[in-house]
């Protein structure tokens, strides 16, 4: 059996991965430099998102395949909609590092060089991480599902850990909590994963996912999807699989966070895709476990939202019901729900992204004042740190309008609309109505949730709403009010957040006027 | 001849029992073993599908092979967190408390 | 009694007389149009345009209802060179209501013209009385608007042939006399009284929309012709006596009868030519033009029938009995005005499809010309001495000659003495009943019968008792001091606008006082209860009915005798009046109309308002509480998410082990 | 019941017996190497299912590697500061987790497989081996990814300072954090 | 008359899709200008930012008016995946609605923006009243926010005029969201702030999205039935792609989203307290524009396109709606609020119009269609007057003294008067036709409707109908009759007066020459129902 390789499709994958390993001999050639690494880092997740482009425009039906067998099986292969998730997936990581990018480049404490080696340690990580995600909507069998997946998920876990040595060490211990409530659940999903792989190889006979046309044990077959999705689902915050979210959103770098909710989330439903394709072949099987996932993240996420008095909390449970949102249409197992996810995910990424984009700015702003915050790390990403922003800063909280709007599907955000409708469509083709009301009433429940924050982002200064977000901060009541006047007088946001911005709500503002709808 | 029930069995305990090993311990050390087990039945899940199921074909045995390398990179870094969270917190208490969002205090707006 | 001779009323009629041929007019439309337009646009101009000028809306109101007598009286001119007499128009032209027809048109027959021209005539008297009667009145552009709308809906009512034109009609009437009887809208009893009158109305109404629905959807169409031909080929049927019945409800309503009729006299709040207006000629009326177009159909539900004559034979009775016992004179006509409304009702009820419902339509012609007078003259002594009470009015018409025969021509007619146009009307009733209690009336007919030889002798009561408290020579008047007459507002020109103001000193000169438009159409009016007579016995008139004179004498007997009782009784009282023999404590209900107000009150809108006081709360504790509780239960399930929601790894390795359990559990038992 | 059925109810029992052992004693030491055993047993089933190939890597990545990592870690944590027994109700919760992934695996896979015989045939290791470096290169390319990065990342964490207690700043000689604020761009 | 009209249709200058330029453009650039404009270091005036506005709604009404007269179709592919079309389709039905929206479009425009004033907390003590105290200022002042306030009156008229030409069901669904947001502004930022307006204007915005939601179920149910998004597509088939169970439960899903919008009882808590909370043109075109909406998509997206199941929910509506009627109007009688009094009657005459849509005749439908747009006028007028009312007011509350409307404001009150009769139903006036047309098609419903209970339903819409009188009745008992002259507050500014009077005009047209509009929607109407 001769394997026909074909690298150029696999570049998507291949090109992080060689940068990721030219960071560390980089690293080892030349110790103690910085930029260099980003700057490969860079080059080599926009190789990526260039090699996947092509992908994005074939026809549906075609697939982009290497790594493939005389027999017509591929290892890698893929199509339109893979190749939107990949491209989405390598340009969020290419936000994220200009996200981090200051973070990553700066001098450790006393200005020399971070202990660790940092720079090429944390590149080289969001490098394999992404190309982990990259491989994952590719994979063409359990294997190559299984590897690209902790691939996907191992350096992200590092990655919460190793933040900068010139922060308060209270902080960076609460970085290792965070490490650890996604190190176990990653380990005990993985352990569910392998399970789940065997449960599958024992209903089909193989560990690939083509020709599973006819089982032998449909009930196996619908554990091991039961299992594998669990197994995903942790990665996508699908409740009851959630409860590392928070903790590990609050405890990492905001970059991280914010890679935690973009580009993982993309492993996890391009693996959710592969598996539910796979189940599409087979005739008959519905999978009641996705629908009652779907149904429970977005309740739960939302109602818990609804209470979150820090953005990047109340971010963290936004994702979580987003999270339901992504699985809805994949209870129907069909290929269009498949598309329909990944749609739906796409818009999540940019609205995600653009959010936590100005997050990162506001934060900026706020920890640059004089005062040092008694009130701890929580005053910065505060929602009372947003409040009066539309009249302080009206370009970063129009854009955050924007993107809460259309993470609650609200005209004029018109993407978000869509988004929702695409997700929607395929439960109500299935006409599985207890489904889709819930998701129904979770509309309203997502809309409260972002309503508030718009409405802290719309406030007036100083309007005696004192009993709302305000007292977020708990004991910090006051200083809130001092740090947020110096927000509007506070230092300029940095060039490359304002690039980010302008580009993530163009893409907002295009899809809303042209909206893309399924892939 | 075997019957694969025997090994099947034997999953289904190994899995009970890795359950069981990663709920009712605290020392994370402790817990990852009961991963270990989980991904022990994983693996002899795929075996016994290998040897008696899959006719002939390699796939579930070589991914029982890569199942077992996964698990070894996972122990790595699992343990390299672990002493780091020992360092930092001076225990490996998975009872601990990992988030330090304050509890109770104001409901938010109404809605 | 003597046998007397048998006439019929065919005989009384006047020979046909051969009208000059004149050129027919193509105008646009049909007179109607011009009628009903032209009072309409002169309600809108008045309302609109008129500016800050009374004289403007003086010309404006008195020129449309000019507009319409000429119009009316032209209509009367091109029936009598149109086959059949009868005449159809359209107007907007058909809804567009699918299933149903509405085509909205009109159909003009000789017994509608006539009360066009009735209807028209008095409304210009009324215009130009009120322009006199409300010279000060900074809301007189207002009031002669409203007046002129008044009009228009009563004619439209006239002439509709179509139960959707005689609601809208039927309920811009209402409307108007609200507008009319509040009019003076500082005053409280004023405002609540023009409340009254709206709500009792209109929740009579109730019943007139639904039957006017009923018959309307049985027939497919809401033109009146083809519904009364839909029913009558349908014959009885339990729809059929349900839709009259709720007719009968809502014209009880208008019409003031039992149990509706306490919301008119207390509108006797509103100025005085709104009181003629109301009463006169249009709103009470209109029951009495709508059931008899209705005719056909009201005869055959028996069910109607009694139900009408027994609500009307009540009211008759009834307030004849109350207009005696008042102690202000206008209210005294208000009662009389229930009473003989309830009479024409009566007549409806009691006739047959030999006798027809006509009698009906003529007595509201006459009732129109004498009560109209009676209603002006009323306003004007009430202008003069400073109020209509009995004790202010004694001896008005000795005091000012100008309103003697005014007065008395007006009783006379209202009485129903020979030869003023009360007693043609009368006698059609009596006539009509007794037709119909012989015929195939049945026991409404027997009623009625009764209840109109009953009323007339009581009607002649409270007539003569009226005329003997106006008639009081001045001589014994003992306190004149007390009566003397104010200071009174002379007008010189009716097309002046308010500026002049001269002090009337002298009887002479405050009769004077008067405009000569406003004196003139009382004095048209005093010639029409003569004339009136004339009308009624013009040989358009189609009711066939058998008179029997002994009936006639026998009637005419009663009111003599009920009249001399009068006199009686009011020997040896200072103000001549009978009724101060009445018990206090009965004077005292009847002034307030039998306590009606309390019972409404009690049995309508106390429930009413406490079942709105419960609607409110529920709608506030409960309803809402749900939509409030959501948004609370939310939160508090947000809170109690995020208590919940793991702190710790273990916890979390927990949710994701049990949920996988459970999923895979679910995955495997349901297929 | 064959000779191998009776092979692998020894080694299973085995297996089984010491699995159960490792997650319920109560020294961590003991724990660990009950796990060894384990996973030794594992290797066995392994072998009496004609797995040849994946036995020896078990016995040399668990048993050699991963064990031995197991055992510095606890050296290095010294026993973790914890203790290793949770209160009861939690043990009961955990029990019936675990009971209840027992009978659902085990119930779905009894059903679907029944308790017939089946002959071995697995794949000759040749046949595995092609797989692995013909077959399957592309997960195996990515898994050597993984382990480099792996690595690189557990040296990485190790060597951190990660604050809390192990943070120089903590300890009173050194003066406080200057900059003591939340991470994100600057 | 038809020659003359036909001749004046003539001079309508034919500019095709060039209409919808015209319709909807200014209000895009008007909003986004203003937008803008709000956020400059020098702001212009607030005369500039008002007249920019009202130039702005009044192109767009003669955009609209052209759109009426030519209807000419646009059909763009949007969005090709979904098989959604940007087409734009005005048919007898929307027309009516897209002119009431124009013409309320101008009048809410035209209306000033008032700053929040200091609450009269105390009921005005007629001893300390000084006849010579200055007359409070009406006229339109600078507001803080005045261009963000301008910007979503246009944004809200934009996503109205959108969502009444929708052709395609997405659209129409992106149109009836599109408002949400402005209008939420509006109630937030602009409302009054005595009565918790955040609350209000939070409550508004779920609720309503609370029934888009459902309102989004049926659609996509229907879209993947019949494979399209297109509502004539829809229309044409008339509900055969699915089937009776399916048919039920997005009859249910659809009826229960415009239920909330309408709103129908008991879903109806949310609109007094809304509306009592906006400010005067918020109120405006929440009333007269925005429950429109929800009719408009019972009509539109219910009636032909699940007729099946909207027959088995259609006597439940009726229920509902005429329990509304007769609830609300209850609720008028006691009602101390006069805002939320107009607020409640709103609810009732929307009780009529559900009362004629679910009645499944022409003539209900007609009928329910007329009184859609006739209350869309009333409560316009209702909302303008009493909005200035409560200006002048500093409160709506009828139990503190005011001075008798028909003594001090003559203008306003004759407009209330005339509001108040439209709403109770006087004929010759708009609110008679929808009303009585509901009771006739109510009496006798179609044939597969239980016509006993809509018989009973028939009574008890005339009963509420009295009630209407009955409330009518207290309003101008409390408020316009009376001899108080103290306080003084100033009639009707010129503003005031054009409005009223466009307002009432229009009113009085409709209520005499109902076929106007009637022969405009029959044509739709017989489509619908004839089949």
């Amino acid at each position: 059996m001769r394997l026909q390789l074909d690298l150029v499709a696999v570049l998507p994958v291949l090109a992080p991965v060689l940068a990721a390993v030219l960071v560390l001999l980089v690293d080892v050639a030349v110790p103690g430099r910085r930029s260099p690494h980003l700057w490969l880092g860079a080059a080599g997740l926009l190789g990526g998102a260039a090699a996947a482009l092509p992908g994005v425009w074939q026809p549906a039906g075609d697939t982009r395949q290497g790594l493939c067998l005389p027999d017509g099986w591929c290892a890698y292969a893929a199509d339109d909609l893979t190749s939107m998730l990949q491209l989405g997936a390598l340009l969020g990581a290419l936000v994220v590092l200009v996200l981090a990018w200051p973070e990553w480049s700066a001098a450790g404490s006393g200005g020399g060089v971070e202990p660790t080696g940092r720079a090429p340690v944390v590149t080289a990580l969001l490098l394999t991480a992404t190309a982990g995600v990259v491989a994952v909507p590719a994979a063409g069998d359990l294997g190559s599902l299984l590897v690209s997946l902790e691939l996907a998920t191992l350096p992200t876990v590092v990655l919460v850990a190793l933040v900068r040595t010139t922060w308060a060490a209270p902080r960076r211990a609460r970085a290792v909590d965070g490490a650890v409530a996604l190190l176990t659940t990653s380990l005990v999903s993985f352990g569910l994963l392998a399970l789940g792989a065997g449960f599958w190889a024992a209903a089909t006979g193989s560990t690939r996912f083509a020709g599973a046309a006819s089982v032998d044990h449909p009930e196996l077959l619908v554990l091991a999807a039961v299992l594998l999705v669990a197994g995903l689902a942790f990665k996508v915050s699908a409740v009851p699989f959630h409860a590392w979210t928070p903790i590990t959103y609050a405890a990492a770098p905001l970059p991280v966070t914010t890679y935690l909710a973009t580009v993982s989330k993309v492993a996890a439903l391009g693996g959710l895709v592969v598996v539910v394709r796979a189940l599409g072949t087979v005739e008959g099987t519905t999978l009641l476990a996705i629908a009652l996932l779907a149904a429970a993240s977005m309740t739960v996420g939302n109602l818990v939202a609804l209470t979150q008095q820090d953005a990047v909390r109340l971010l963290a449970w936004s994702t979580v019901a987003q999270a339901g949102w992504v699985l809805l249409p994949l209870a129907t197992l069909s290929s269009r729900a498949a598309s329909a996810a990944g749609s739906y995910l796409v818009v999540y990424l940019v609205a995600t992204l653009l959010a936590f984009v100005v997050v990162v700015a506001v934060a900026g702003t706020v920890r640059h004042g004089p005062v040092e915050d008694p009130a701890g790390p929580a005053a910065a990403t505060a929602l009372a740190a947003h409040r009066g922003l539309l009249r302080a800063r009206p370009l970063l909280a129009v854009p955050l309008g924007l993107a809460l709007l259309t993470l609650a599907g609200l005209p004029p955000a018109v993407a978000g609309v869509v988004a929702k409708v695409v997700a929607l469509r395929p439960v109500l083709g299935d006409e599985t109505w207890w489904l889709a009301v819930v998701a129904a009433l979770n509309v309203a429940l997502g809309i409260a949730v972002y309503l508030r924050w718009l409405v802290v982002l719309a406030s007036s200064e100083g309007s005696p709403q004192g009993e709302g977000p305000a007292a977020a901060a708990g004991a910090g009541g006051d200083t809130d009010v001092r740090t947020t006047v110096e927000a509007t007088t506070g230092p300029a946001v940095d060039v490359r957040l304002w690039v980010l911005v302008g580009l993530l709500t163009a893409l907002l503002v295009l899809g809303s006027i042209v909206p893309l709808g399924t892939i | 001849m075997i019957r694969p029930a025997l090994p099947y069995l034997l999953v289904a305990l190994l899995a009970g029992l890795g359950a069981y090993g990663i709920l009712a311990r605290r020392h994370a050390v402790l817990v990852l073993i009961g991963v270990e087990l989980l991904l022990g039945a994983a693996g002899l899940l795929l075996v016994t599908v290998a040897q008696t199921g899959a006719g002939g074909d390699a796939g579930p045995a070589v991914l029982t092979l890569f199942v077992i390398t996964i698990a070894a990179a996972e122990v790595v870094v699992a343990l390299a967190v672990l002493l780091a969270l020992y360092r930092a917190r001076g225990h490996v208490d998975l009872h601990a408390e990992l988030d330090d969002r304050p509890r109770g205090g104001e409901v938010g707006d109404r809605a | 009694m003597p046998d007397l001779p048998d006439l019929d009323w065919s005989d009384l009629q006047l020979p046909d007389v051969p009208l000059p041929d004149l050129p027919m007019l193509d105008l646009w439309g049909g007179p109607a149009h011009w009628a009903i337009l032209a009072t309409l646009l002169a309600a809108l101009a008045g309302l609109g345009l008129t500016g800050r000028s009374n004289r403007l809306g003086a010309w404006v109101g008195v020129g449309g209802a000019l507009t319409a007598v000429v119009a009316t009286l032209w209509q009367l001119y091109t029936l009598t060179q149109i086959r059949g007499s009868e005449r159809e128009l359209g107007t907007i032209g058909g809804l567009a209501l699918g299933e149903l027809e509405a085509p909205l048109r009109l159909l003009v027959s000789w017994p509608t013209a006539l009360v066009a021209v009735t209807v028209a005539a008095v409304a210009l008297v009324v215009q130009g009385y009120a322009r006199w009667y409300l010279w000060y009145d900074p809301r007189y552009r207002p009031f002669a608007a409203t007046v002129s709308l008044f009009t228009a809906a009563m004619l439209l009512v006239v002439h509709s042939d179509d139960l959707l034109l005689t609601l809208v009609g039927w309920e811009v009437m209402g409307w108007c006399s609200y507008l009319l009887i509040g009019h003076q809208s500082t005053r409280s009893a004023a405002a609540r009284a023009a409340g009254k009158a709206l709500l009792v109305t209109r929740t009579a109404d109730i019943g007139f929309v639904l039957g006017i629905v009923a018959l309307a959807t049985g027939a497919g169409t809401t033109r009146t012709t083809e519904v009364v031909a839909h029913w009558s080929d349908v014959g009885a049927s339990p729809t059929l006596t349900t839709a009259l019945c709720l007719l009968v409800v809502g014209v009880a309503g208008k019409s003031a009868l039992f149990p509706f009729q306490d919301w008119l006299p207390d509108a006797m709040e509103g100025p005085t030519p709104a009181s003629a207006l109301i009463h006169a000629a249009t709103m009470v009326a209109a029951g009495t033009v709508v059931l008899a177009q209705l005719f056909d159909l009201l005869v055959l539900s028996g069910t109607a029938r009694t139900l009408l004559a027994v609500l009307a034979c009540v009211t008759m009775i009834g307030a004849a009995v109350l207009a005696f016992a008042q102690a202000d004179l206008k209210r005294l006509l208000a009662w009389s005005t229930v009473s003989q409304v309830a009479l024409m009702l009566a007549v409806l009820a009691a006739a047959t499809t030999v006798t027809g419902p006509d009698a009906a339509l003529q007595h509201l012609v006459a009732h129109a010309w004498f009560k109209a007078l009676l209603f002006l003259t009323t306003g004007w002594l009430g202008v003069l001495v400073g109020g209509t009470a009995m004790a202010v009015v004694t001896s008005g018409a000795r005091r000012y000659r100008v309103l003697r025969h005014r007065f008395g021509w007006g009783l006379l007619a209202l009485a129903g003495v020979p030869p003023f146009v009360g007693f043609f009307s009368k006698e059609l009733i009596l006539g009509t009943a007794e037709a119909g209690s012989a015929g195939a009336g049945g026991m409404a007919s027997v009623l009625v019968l009764a209840s109109v030889g009953a009323s007339a002798p009581l009607t002649a009561a409270y007539c003569m008792r009226a005329w003997l408290v106006l008639n009081r020579p001045t001589a014994i008047q003992g306190h004149a001091a007390a009566y003397h007459p104010g200071p009174v507002d002379r007008i010189d020109d009716f097309f002046d606008e308010p500026q002049i103001v001269q002090e009337a000193e002298g009887v002479e000169r405050a009769e004077a006082a008067i405009s000569s438009s406003a004196r003139m159409g009382t004095s048209f009016l005093m010639l029409m209860t003569v004339l009136g007579g004339l009308v009624l016995l013009l040989p358009v008139w189609g009711p066939q009915v058998h008179l029997d004179l002994q009936l006639t004498l026998a009637t005419l007997l009663l009111m003599a005798v009920s009249a001399l009782l009068v006199r009686l009784a009011a020997g040896g009282v200072r103000t001549r009046d009978a009724a101060a023999r009445i018990p206090a404590a009965a004077s005292l209900a009847a002034e307030r109309g039998l306590y009606a107000d309390t019972a409404y009150r009690a049995l309508v809108a106390t429930p009413v308002l406490a079942l709105a006081r419960a609607v409110a709360w529920f709608d506030d504790q409960v309803l809402d509480a749900w939509v409030r509780g959501a948004g609370v239960g939310a939160r508090l399930l947000g809170r109690v998410g995020d208590l919940t929601s793991p702190r710790r790894a273990t916890p979390a390795l927990a949710l994701v082990l049990a949920g996988v359990v459970v999923l895979a559990g679910i995955g495997v038992m349901v297929p | 019941m064959s000779g191998l059925d009776v092979l692998f109810c020894a080694v299973a029992l085995v297996t089984a017996g010491s699995a159960l052992l490792s997650v319920t004693s109560r020294q961590v030491l003991h724990a660990a190497l009950w796990l060894v055993v384990t996973l030794g047993g594992l290797a066995g089933c392994y072998l009496v299912l004609g797995a040849e190939l994946v036995a020896l890597v078990q016995l040399l990545v668990y048993v050699g590697a991963v064990v031995v990592l197991v055992l510095f870690a606890l050296m290095l944590t010294r026993s973790g500061g914890v203790p290793v027994v949770t209160t009861v109700p939690q043990r009961v919760a955990a029990g019936l987790v675990g009971a209840g992934t027992t009978v659902v695996l085990g119930g779905a896979l009894l059903s679907a497989f029944g308790w017939r015989s089946v002959p071995v045939d697995g794949a000759s290791n040749e046949q595995v081996a092609a797989t692995i470096f013909g077959t399957d290169v592309w997960p195996f390319e990515l898994l050597s990814v993984l382990l480099l990065i792996a690595l690189v990342a557990a040296v990485a964490v190790a060597r951190a300072p990660v604050g809390g207690q192990d943070d120089p700043s903590q300890r009173p000689d050194t003066p406080p954090e200057i900059e003591a604020v939340q991470g994100d761009a600057s | 008359m038809s020659g003359v009209r036909a001749d004046l249709l003539a001079l309508v200058p034919d500019l095709g899709a060039w209409w919808y330029a015209l319709a909807l453009a200014p209000l895009l650039l008007a909003a986004a200008m203003l937008l803008v404009v709000g956020q400059w270091p020098t702001r212009p005036g607030h005369r500039v930012v008002h007249r920019t506005s009202l130039v702005a709604a009044t192109v767009s009404a003669i955009g609209v008016a052209g759109v009426a007269v030519d209807r000419p179709v646009v059909e763009m592919s949007w969005i090709p995946s979904l098989g959604v079309w940007f087409s734009l389709r005005p048919d007898g039905l929307s027309v009516p609605l897209l002119l009431l929206t124009a013409v309320v479009g101008v009048v809410a425009t035209a209306l000033h923006l008032h700053p929040d004033r200091e609450v009269r907390t105390v009921a005005v003590d007629l001893e300390d009243s000084d006849p010579t105290a200055p007359i409070p200022v009406v006229k339109g002042i600078d507001v803080p926010g005045l261009a963000t306030y301008h910007a979503c009156l246009q944004l809200v008229l934009l996503g109205a005029l959108l969502a009444f030409l929708a052709g395609d069901a997405l659209l129409f669904f992106v149109g009836f969201e599109l408002v949400l947001v402005p209008m939420w502004i509006l109630i937030s930022r602009y409302g009054d702030p005595t009565s918790d307006r955040d609350g209000a204007a939070v409550r508004f915005l779920l609720v309503t999205v609370v029934g888009s939601s459902l309102v989004l179920l049926g659609i996509l149910a229907v879209a993947t039935a019949t494979g399209s998004t297109d509502l004539q597509v829809w229309a044409a088939q008339g509900g055969s792609a699915l089937g009776r169970s399916s048919q039920l439960a997005v009859a249910a899903a659809l009826l229960v989203g415009f239920a909330l919008k309408v709103p129908v009882f008991p879903l109806h808590t949310w609109l007094p307290w809304v509306h009592a909370t906006a400010p005067t043109a918020g109120s405006v075109l929440l009333a007269a524009v925005l429950l429109k909406l929800g009719t408009y998509g019972m009509v539109r997206l219910v009636v032909p396109v699940v007729p099946e199941g909207f027959t088995a929910w259609a006597p439940l509506l009726a229920g509902l709606g005429v329990t509304g009627i007769v609830w609300a109007s209850l609720v008028c009688l006691v009602e101390r609020d006069l805002k939320r009094l107009i607020a409640w009657s709103s609810i009732a005459h929307l009780g009529f119009v559900v009362l004629g849509i679910a009645s499944g005749t022409q003539a209900g439908l007609q009928a329910a269609l007329f009184g859609n747009v006739a209350h869309g006028l009333i409560s316009a007028l209702l909302f303008v007057v009493v909005g200035g009312l409560k200006h002048r007011w500093g409160g709506a509350d009828l139990s503190h003294g005011h001075a008798a409307l028909r003594e001090v404001t003559p203008h306003l009150g004759l407009a209330l008067v005339v509001g108040m009769a439209a709403s109770s139903g006087l004929p010759g006036l708009a609110g008679f036709w929808g009303e009585i047309g509901s009771v006739l098609a109510a009496w006798s419903p179609s044939p597969d409707r239980p016509d006993g209970w809509f018989r009973g339903f028939a009574v008890v819409a005339a009963v509420g109908g009295a009630l209407a009188v009955a409330y009518t009745v207290r309003v101008l008992r409390e408020v316009w009759f009376g001899e108080r002259l103290e306080p003084r507050i100033p009639d009707a500014v010129l503003t005031e007066r054009t409005a009223l009077r466009l307002l009432g005009v229009l009113v009085l047209l409709l209520g005499l020459v109902p076929t106007l509009l009637l022969s405009i929607t029959a044509p739709f109407v017989e489509g619908v129902l004839v089949r």
